[in-house]
């Protein structure tokens, strides 16, 4: 059906549109070059009167592409969404009336602008076609999670408990991973005033008990490729043998390694049996079970404990430390002190710490660990000196003096370290010389792959800050960059048991939304519900590899041919691989180079000698474009020789849109994309860098055109620059003046 | 009554922390203090505070037992009750103060030359002595506390005042021979030994 | 119909003491309202804030408790009333403690029964002080209705101190901005000065008599604030916060050089004078620095 | 009148903010039908009046905008703004809520054209400014509010000004007899996502807020920052509109308090670290006058917080003092709050002068959830506890906890779930 096209243009005449523009004309436009068969205009095309008049021309008419020239493409989008159709918007009013003075000499270019606009919007969906669901979904929807600890066994059981079927893999052989080692845990709920029971071995039973929820012990995942919703992984057993199974989605909670405690020595670590880290003591505790806690050394109970804090942590200066606090320490140092004040309130246990940090409701566990006579003492620990006896030399940061305390025992509170396997990054580091070869070689090999993912950009999730595996948003934690994969627990960020179980509920309900989004062949976030997927020609492909090096998500591996291979159930529809394609041959239905292309070129240019220059804008559709909105509903004035594309993603910006501005006359292209570099805002990771790359080399192409290199600039906008966004566009206009026309106008 | 001092160190050895807490009026709250320092920039005196509440909290944790309890700070303290009623944690800062200063004054080792103790030992004494406080002679004795010249100077230093006051009739020269009391000081006196014996027993000091 | 309550007056506002003018106002404002204050008989010495030291704990709270016990024998079922900002908390400070520890309640009953008085401790009284009463049982507008000679064109400032204020205070007021000062001012007709910044501010106490120079310092502050912000004359409900803001300005003139000649009042004076009291009722003659214009008003 | 299908298999999300815009699109684009509740005129709660979050200093705006676009692209949400909760009754599965909504005067014909602002001539304090500013008492609640719609604030009904909007609007959008209406929603979860509000600054009385222009909460001055806020971007003190530029933030203020809140709200030591950016963003790096100073009892900037905890503390223009405050007076010449205190670490005095004073305001939870239905678990600061008693009826962001951003879209994605869970029994899917 996407064959027999049926173009409709619809004008609106309403906030103003009708009284600032020759609508007549714009229909005109749209019939003559926007080669629009249906063409109606409306007082006020968003009542449920113009929709219905649209409605009605696509079931009884057969229209099957619908430009609406009239709002912004953010505006009255309930209104105008229509299934199984194009659509396009022409932005008349945030984009044309809005952001130009109601005055007699910008009627003309105002109009212009219009006029432009409505011959984009026609030509953007004579190019597009309806996009229909990827027919190579997978719609398996069994839940695959690795690793058995607290997080991988409650986001086992909240996936069951919604009706999914769960496989959970454990390295170990037994189910509980660091919880099960815990003597008691630290309060959640009322009253927080003591430890509490783990209650892990009830879970363990719960998740054996159930039904949905197979568990596979003494196993890893040696394989796993496939996309959501038709994942298919090995499961290697200690037995040497392997199984494989289909899956549809798969959480990582592999959690975390407690910190290697013998990079201490200097807090008396392997010097003395009595300097422990925190996870020995629950050991003790364990052993004592609620008696009097024997030191190892001689047996003899306790009477003394240091608790030293941030031991290996909160220490950027020195490699082998920790940079990052792990959270967790302060309150599990408070419930160790009380397990010794609760068997003997006359043993000292004194907590020696930096920023005592008790967030939230930990502030009544503080209170509490005072009440029980638990003393704190904010100093800084200089070292453990083993002779017999401990004593912790510090700097009282109070009482502004170096002392020193002695104690029986000292408990090290060393931090978590992110069990996230590889670094794929680091891995595919680009090496120089032979010796530095070697060193990634050795690089590669460093650390076990959690999940041996056979995508082509490596085994493991990429990794960001300090090894974690987090998502690097903070409105969206669960935008892993890799679909269908969510980590969660302490692999993703320093985090207690509370933490841990609500993370791990959220990313089963991901883990959910992404089987039942890929069985309906549907993208998910941030472009969640799009059914349009990359597709190829092949016999154009020169098989460079760029869009399967360039893809944010690690969606593109390549077949035996080396032919890049689509899986599109893991493609978050950036199309930053259409971008990067030198020949063009990857294209949506409803974005493609030719959507773009042909907008472009519709566009009417001036010859130099009326002096209107036209400057093209490809604008991110998430911060630069809504900028541009909001410029407009603020009455932002801006050059009226400026024309918009809104773009999915700059990294989808293939440098053909601009050599093809560049030849049809444009004077000034502007890119417009979200920030880049560490603390990159692009949703599809690198676009903005990659399209920013892209144009740096783009200078000899315009060379060639003998042009001026300031013609093509890259900006980074942010949504919030409502003024600025106006301004490069005027800067721009004003650069036109200074350096002359384009010589490129027929 | 040093010898109960002896006593103390004896019965609590390196741990002042305890002793406090089992001596000390409100004392069991010094555990509590999260060294905000709210209280130390809320004393009106605070600059003459060698060791401001929260640090003195902090050396009792540390159990600096001797500078703490020979230290003239607490004796500072106005009872204005700034530091309780902002105290983020309710600690009875007020009180506390005044625990460790009588704890100390009792042991023997507050500061002998303090004017604020010694002037708190003769109003108590003036005040109980005929249950009722006799302002002439409470300022006559604070006078002559350092002896008759330092007294003859303070009092002419203080005539102007004295004066004004006796103009005013807001001092009576007569109570000097006359001052009425209470009916029942017998009552009294047998009440304030034994609270005072009572108070002793429980915190086991000799008195 | 009076309204009667159990009255502590406390040594200072004893014949010839030093806050007996304070004393007086307070009876003639008390007439005016028709208010009976029934004294506790053979009531003793609350120890004040520096009795500690001396006293200790339960000396001290067994002083207070003899009061209560001799209220609640001899003014049953009446809420004890102090004027004496320390006087009032001694008590009620007792009072809380005594109902909190039953350890200390036991022991301060048995140092009690030497005084004969502890069948009599029952603690079931309210511990109150004269501006509660006037706050909490007339109200302003109870308070304004008999003014006869409005304090006009006078510019007060409420000085509160401490202890009146902290740690218990007046129910609603903010310990470290309280109004009721400034609104009693305005219900006798005269102008508060509600910028005053140094309303809350120590005098320095009993301190004032171990370590003048640092006290004086404080009342220095409590002073020039109010000259700064235009006042004309200070209010204050505590006898101590009374003698030392005024009797002490000699002396702070002599070293300071400063010219303070500020009178300092009872809220019991304003309100006499504004009930129509003559100057002797009104206790003006107790104040150091002469209330000039509270005594024309009188005189009228 | 609003008609709205609802099911023992819908989910009712109460409160449009972060929270519950993220239960809502989460449990939606796992198929699930939900009604979001709002009481404002529009979505985004607190965080769309944030200038930046940290720790990556990005603007929420950015966030709110893909997430507006997932829920105008999604056909399963159904967005009610001034709704309020009234009653919820009912058990797991099967729940009725009784949902007042207030009239907006304004109906879905409005294209956001502003006609009727221009004409009106009233103006009201601005909500979204804290009320630090006026606005049209037509107006569009902010740039990126959703649904677009103006709101006619109810008192300037029955006014000429009223009647001149009505006149305005070219597209019988304002019915000024609009009433306020009462639905009956039968549906199976709860997810009461109903947020936080800044703790009373004027209960805390040494800190002068009633009293002293200069002493600001930090989330005014987040409005500050904002181009569109009450200052138009610039730190201007509001005592004589000079250019604040010595700023002191006073951590836990009402938080890790008896007198006040006992908790600790978490994100205020982050948000003053943040906050203290915006100074050097405003006057630059190098600036010999413009600082912040920090005072703090603990830096709280927990796990990689810790890397944001050192950007900071490297930098020139801010200075770390452990120390809560202990009162603040003005100086009468210049209006700047002069704070008093001691710095605890060797016991140093001060009083220092400064410009501004922010006030690291705590965060008290906005559940009141008991006033709507009963037997769902509180903790003593009213936070809503996971707990079985609860039903089918779960909180989600900061009505549960003291959460930071990130946090809070975490447990909203969980509570989606743990509803989905209860939706998914009633419909059978899960057996």
């Amino acid at each position: 059906m996407a064959d027999e096209k049926k173009l409709a243009a619809y004008i609106c005449k309403g906030c103003g549109l009708g009284d600032r523009l020759d609508t007549p004309q714009l229909m005109t436009i749209a019939e003559r070059e926007g080669k629009c068969q249906v063409v109606k205009e409306h007082d006020f095309l968003c009542s449920a009167e113009g929709v219905a008049m649209i409605r009605a021309d696509i079931e009884s008419d057969g229209v099957t592409h619908v430009a609406i020239c009239a709002c912004s493409r953010r505006a009255k989008v309930e209104a105008f969404n229509f299934n199984n159709v194009a659509v396009s918007r022409g932005n008349l009013r945030e984009g044309v009336i809005w952001s130009q003075p109601d005055t007699e000499e910008r009627r003309e270019v105002t109009q212009e602008m219009a006029d432009d606009y409505v011959r984009m919007a026609c030509a953007e969906i004579k190019a597009m076609r309806v996009p229909e669901p990827n027919p190579n979904h997978g719609s398996n929807k069994r839940i695959l999670i690795v690793g058995g600890g607290i997080s991988g066994m409650t986001a086992a059981l909240e996936s069951a408990k919604a009706g999914y079927e769960v496989l959970l893999v454990e390295k170990t052989g037994v189910l509980g991973g660091w919880a099960a080692k815990l003597y008691k845990r630290v309060p959640d709920v009322e009253p927080f005033d003591g430890p509490v029971d783990t209650g892990i071995d009830a879970l363990i039973d719960v998740v054996n008990g159930n039904s949905k929820i197979s568990v596979h012990l003494n196993s890893t995942l040696s394989r796993t490729s496939g996309a959501p919703g038709q994942f298919s992984v090995d499961i290697s057993q200690e037995s040497g043998a392997t199984i494989t199974e289909n899956i549809g989605a798969i959480i990582q909670a592999s959690g975390s390694e407690v910190f290697d405690a013998t990079k201490l020595d200097n807090l008396g670590y392997g010097k003395s049996p009595d300097v422990i880290d925190q996870v020995q003591l629950e050991e003790l505790a364990k052993a004592a079970n609620g008696g009097a806690i024997k030191r190892p050394s001689d047996g003899k109970e306790v009477t003394s404990v240091a608790f030293v804090q941030c031991a290996g942590q909160r220490n950027p200066f020195d490699d082998n430390m920790l940079d990052y606090c792990s959270g967790h320490c302060c309150n599990t140092a408070m419930k160790q002190a009380m397990y010794f004040k609760d068997a003997n309130p006359e043993v000292d246990t004194n907590i020696l710490y930096h920023d005592l940090r008790t967030p939230g409701n930990g502030e009544d566990f503080y209170r509490s660990a005072q009440q029980k006579g638990v003393t704190f003492t904010k100093g800084f620990v200089k070292d453990v000196v083993v002779n017999g006896s401990l004593n912790v030399n510090f700097k009282d940061a109070i009482l502004d003096e170096v002392t020193s305390m002695e104690a029986d025992l000292v408990v090290l509170a060393t931090g978590q370290v992110p069990n996230s396997g590889v670094d794929i990054e680091a891995a595919a580091a680009p090496v120089e010389d032979e010796k530095g070869d070697e060193q990634t070689v050795a690089a590669k090999e460093e650390g076990v792959s959690v999940l041996n993912l056979t995508y082509r950009q490596g085994k493991d999730l990429p990794h960001l800050s300090h090894g974690f595996a987090d998502s690097h948003f903070i409105c969206f934690p669960y935008e892993s960059r890799r679909t269908g994969i969510y980590p969660c627990g302490p692999v993703r960020r320093p985090m207690d048991i509370s933490q841990a179980i609500e993370d791990a509920t959220g990313a089963a309900l991901k883990a959910i939304q992404a089987v039942e989004n890929a069985e309906l062949g549907r993208a998910a976030h941030p472009r969640s519900g799009d059914l349009s997927f990359p597709s190829f020609r092949k016999e154009g492909c020169t098989q460079c590899k760029r869009c399967t090096v360039e893809c944010p998500f690690g969606a593109i591996d390549e077949d035996e041919e080396r032919y890049p291979q689509f899986n599109e159930g893991r493609c978050r529809r950036c199309g930053t691989c259409m971008g990067a394609c030198p020949v063009r041959v990857i294209s949506f239905d409803n974005y493609s180079v030719e959507t773009v292309g042909s907008q472009l070129k519709a566009v009417d240019v001036p010859d130099e000698f009326e002096e209107k220059p036209r400057v093209l804008v490809l604008a991110c559709e998430n911060d630069a474009y809504p900028a541009l909105d909001m410029a407009g509903m603020n009455r932002r004035e801006y050059s009226a020789f400026v024309r918009v594309i809104p773009v999915r993603c700059l990294g989808s910006v293939n440098t053909i849109w601009v050599s093809d501005a560049m030849n049809s006359g444009y004077d000034a292209v502007l890119l417009m994309g979200c920030k880049r570099g560490d603390e990159y805002q692009c949703h599809f990771v690198k676009g903005s860098e990659i399209a920013h790359t892209r144009m740096s080399k783009i200078g000899d192409t315009l060379e060639q055109l003998n042009l001026e290199a300031e013609r093509v600039q890259t900006f980074e906008i942010a949504i919030t620059d409502v003024d600025r966004v106006p301004q490069l566009i005027d800067e721009a206009v004003k650069m036109v003046d200074e350096i002359g026309m384009s010589p490129f106008k027929f | 009554m040093s010898n109960s001092n002896a006593a103390m160190v004896e019965k609590y050895r390196n741990n002042f922390l305890k002793e406090v807490e089992a001596n000390v009026e409100e004392g069991d709250w010094v555990k509590m203090c999260m060294q905000c320092g709210v209280c130390a920039g809320s004393c009106p005196l605070g600059n003459a505070w060698d060791h401001p509440p929260q640090e003195i909290f902090m050396m009792i944790r540390a159990g600096k037992r001797e500078d703490v309890l020979t230290s003239d700070s607490m004796w500072m303290c106005t009872s204005c009750y700034n530091c309780i009623v902002r105290c983020p944690r309710e600690l009875p800062i007020t009180h506390i103060m005044h625990g460790l200063a009588n704890y100390a004054h009792r042991l023997g080792i507050a500061p002998k030359m303090n004017p604020t103790r010694r002037f708190a030992k003769i109003f108590w004494d003036n005040v109980t002595k005929t249950g009722r406080a006799n302002e002439l002679k409470l300022s006559i004795s604070l006078y002559f506390m350092d002896g008759i010249v330092a007294g003859i100077k303070q009092g002419l230093e203080m005539l102007p005042m004295g004066l004004d006051m006796l103009k005013t009739k807001r001092l009576d020269p007569m109570c000097l021979i006359s001052h009425t009391g209470i009916k029942d000081t017998k009552g009294l006196h047998a009440m304030l030994k034994k609270a005072r014996e009572i108070e002793d027993k429980r915190k086991g000091l000799a008195s | 119909m009076a309204k009667e309550y159990s009255f502590y007056p406390g040594c200072s506002s004893e014949r010839k003491a030093s806050a007996v003018n304070y004393m007086t106002s307070v009876e003639s404002m008390c007439k005016t309202l028709d208010v009976k204050l029934n004294e506790i008989p053979d009531w003793n010495c609350c120890g004040a804030s520096i009795g500690y030291a001396e006293g200790g704990e339960l000396p001290r709270h067994s002083l207070n408790a003899r009061n209560i016990a001799l209220s609640e024998k001899n003014n049953p079922g009446q809420d004890i009333v102090a004027t004496c900002a320390a006087c009032w908390l001694g008590t009620k400070e007792t009072h809380e403690r005594l109902s909190k520890s039953d350890q200390l309640l036991a022991d301060t009953k048995e140092a009690l029964k030497e005084a004969g008085l502890d069948m009599d401790y029952k603690g079931e009284v309210n511990i109150r002080h004269m501006v509660e009463v006037l706050i909490e049982d007339f109200g302003y507008d109870e308070l304004g209705k008999p003014v006869k000679k409005p304090l006009e064109g006078i510019k007060i400032a409420g000085y509160v101190g401490c202890q009146t204020n902290r740690p218990f205070g007046v129910d609603g007021e903010s310990f470290e901005n309280p109004k009721y000062l400034d609104k009693l001012v305005e219900t006798m007709g005269a102008e508060p000065v509600e910028k005053y910044d140094q309303k809350v501010t120590c005098c320095g106490g009993a301190l004032a008599f171990s370590e003048p120079e640092k006290s004086q310092n404080q009342i220095k502050k409590i002073i020039e604030s109010a000259y700064d912000h235009g006042a004309e004359m200070i209010v204050t409900p505590c006898p101590v916060c009374q003698l030392n803001v005024e009797v002490y300005q000699g002396m702070i003139n002599k070293k300071y050089g400063t010219k303070f000649k500020m009178p300092v009042t009872y809220y019991s004076q304003l309100m006499a004078v504004a009930y129509g009291h003559n100057a002797k009722e009104s206790g003006l003659d107790g104040n150091i620095v002469r209330a000039t214009q509270l005594e024309e008003i009188a005189c009228k | 009148m609003t008609d709205v299908v609802a099911t023992n298999e819908t989910i009712l999300v109460v409160g449009g903010g972060i929270s519950g815009m993220t239960a809502a699109i989460e449990a939606a684009e796992c198929g699930k039908n939900i009604i979001l509740l709002e009481k404002s005129p529009a979505l985004g709660g607190r965080v769309s009046q944030l200038y930046k979050y940290f720790p990556k200093l990005c603007f929420p705006t950015c966030g709110l905008e893909i997430n507006q676009r997932r829920m105008k692209a999604n056909q399963r949400i159904t967005v009610l703004t001034m709704a309020q909760v009234e009653k919820i009754e009912g058990e797991t599965g099967n729940y009725n809520a009784t949902v007042k909504i207030a009239s907006r005067y304004v109906n879905e014909n409005c294209t956001a054209c502003g006609a009727c602002s221009e004409t009106v001539e009233a103006e009201i304090d601005n909500p979204f400014n804290y009320n630090m500013n006026k606005i049209k008492a037509a107006y569009l609640p902010h740039n990126m509010a959703h649904p677009q719609r103006y709101v006619i604030d109810p008192s300037i009904i029955g006014t000429a000004d009223a009647d001149k909007a009505k006149e305005a609007c070219n597209y019988g959008a304002i019915d000024l007899d609009m009433q306020e209406e009462t639905l009956n929603l039968n549906v199976g979860a709860i997810i009461w996502a109903t947020g936080w509000k800044p703790y009373d600054a004027a209960k805390i009385q040494p800190y002068g807020y009633d009293r002293y222009d200069n002493v600001i909460t930090s989330v005014e001055f987040e409005r500050m920052m904002d181009k569109f806020g009450p200052t138009g971007g610039k730190l201007l003190r509001p005592s004589d509109g000079k250019e604040a530029k010595n700023i002191a933030f006073i951590q836990c203020a009402g938080s890790r308090d008896r007198n006040h809140l006992t908790h600790c709200s978490r994100i205020c030591c982050m948000a003053s670290l943040k906050q203290a950016t915006y100074i050097s963003e405003q006057y630059g790096e190098d600036a010999e006058d413009a600082k912040a100073t920090i005072y703090y009892i603990d830096i709280r900037a927990i796990d990689r917080f810790e890397d944001f905890f050192k950007m900071v503390r490297d930098k020139k223009t801010v200075e770390f003092v452990k120390s809560k405050v202990a009162n603040i007076v003005e100086n009468q010449e210049n209006g700047n709050p002069i704070l008093h205190g001691v710095n605890t670490e060797g016991y140093h005095r001060y009083a220092n002068e400064h410009d501004l004073v922010v006030l690291a305001i705590g965060m008290e939870p906005n559940a009141n959830i008991g006033e709507v239905t009963s037997g769902v678990s509180t903790d003593a600061s009213g936070f809503i506890q996971v707990h079985e008693d609860n039903g089918g009826i779960f909180g989600a962001g900061c009505a549960s906890n003291a959460l930071d951003v990130n946090r809070a879209v975490q447990n909203s994605t969980a509570s989606a779930l743990r509803a989905i869970q209860v939706v998914n029994k009633v419909s059978g899917a899960e057996a």
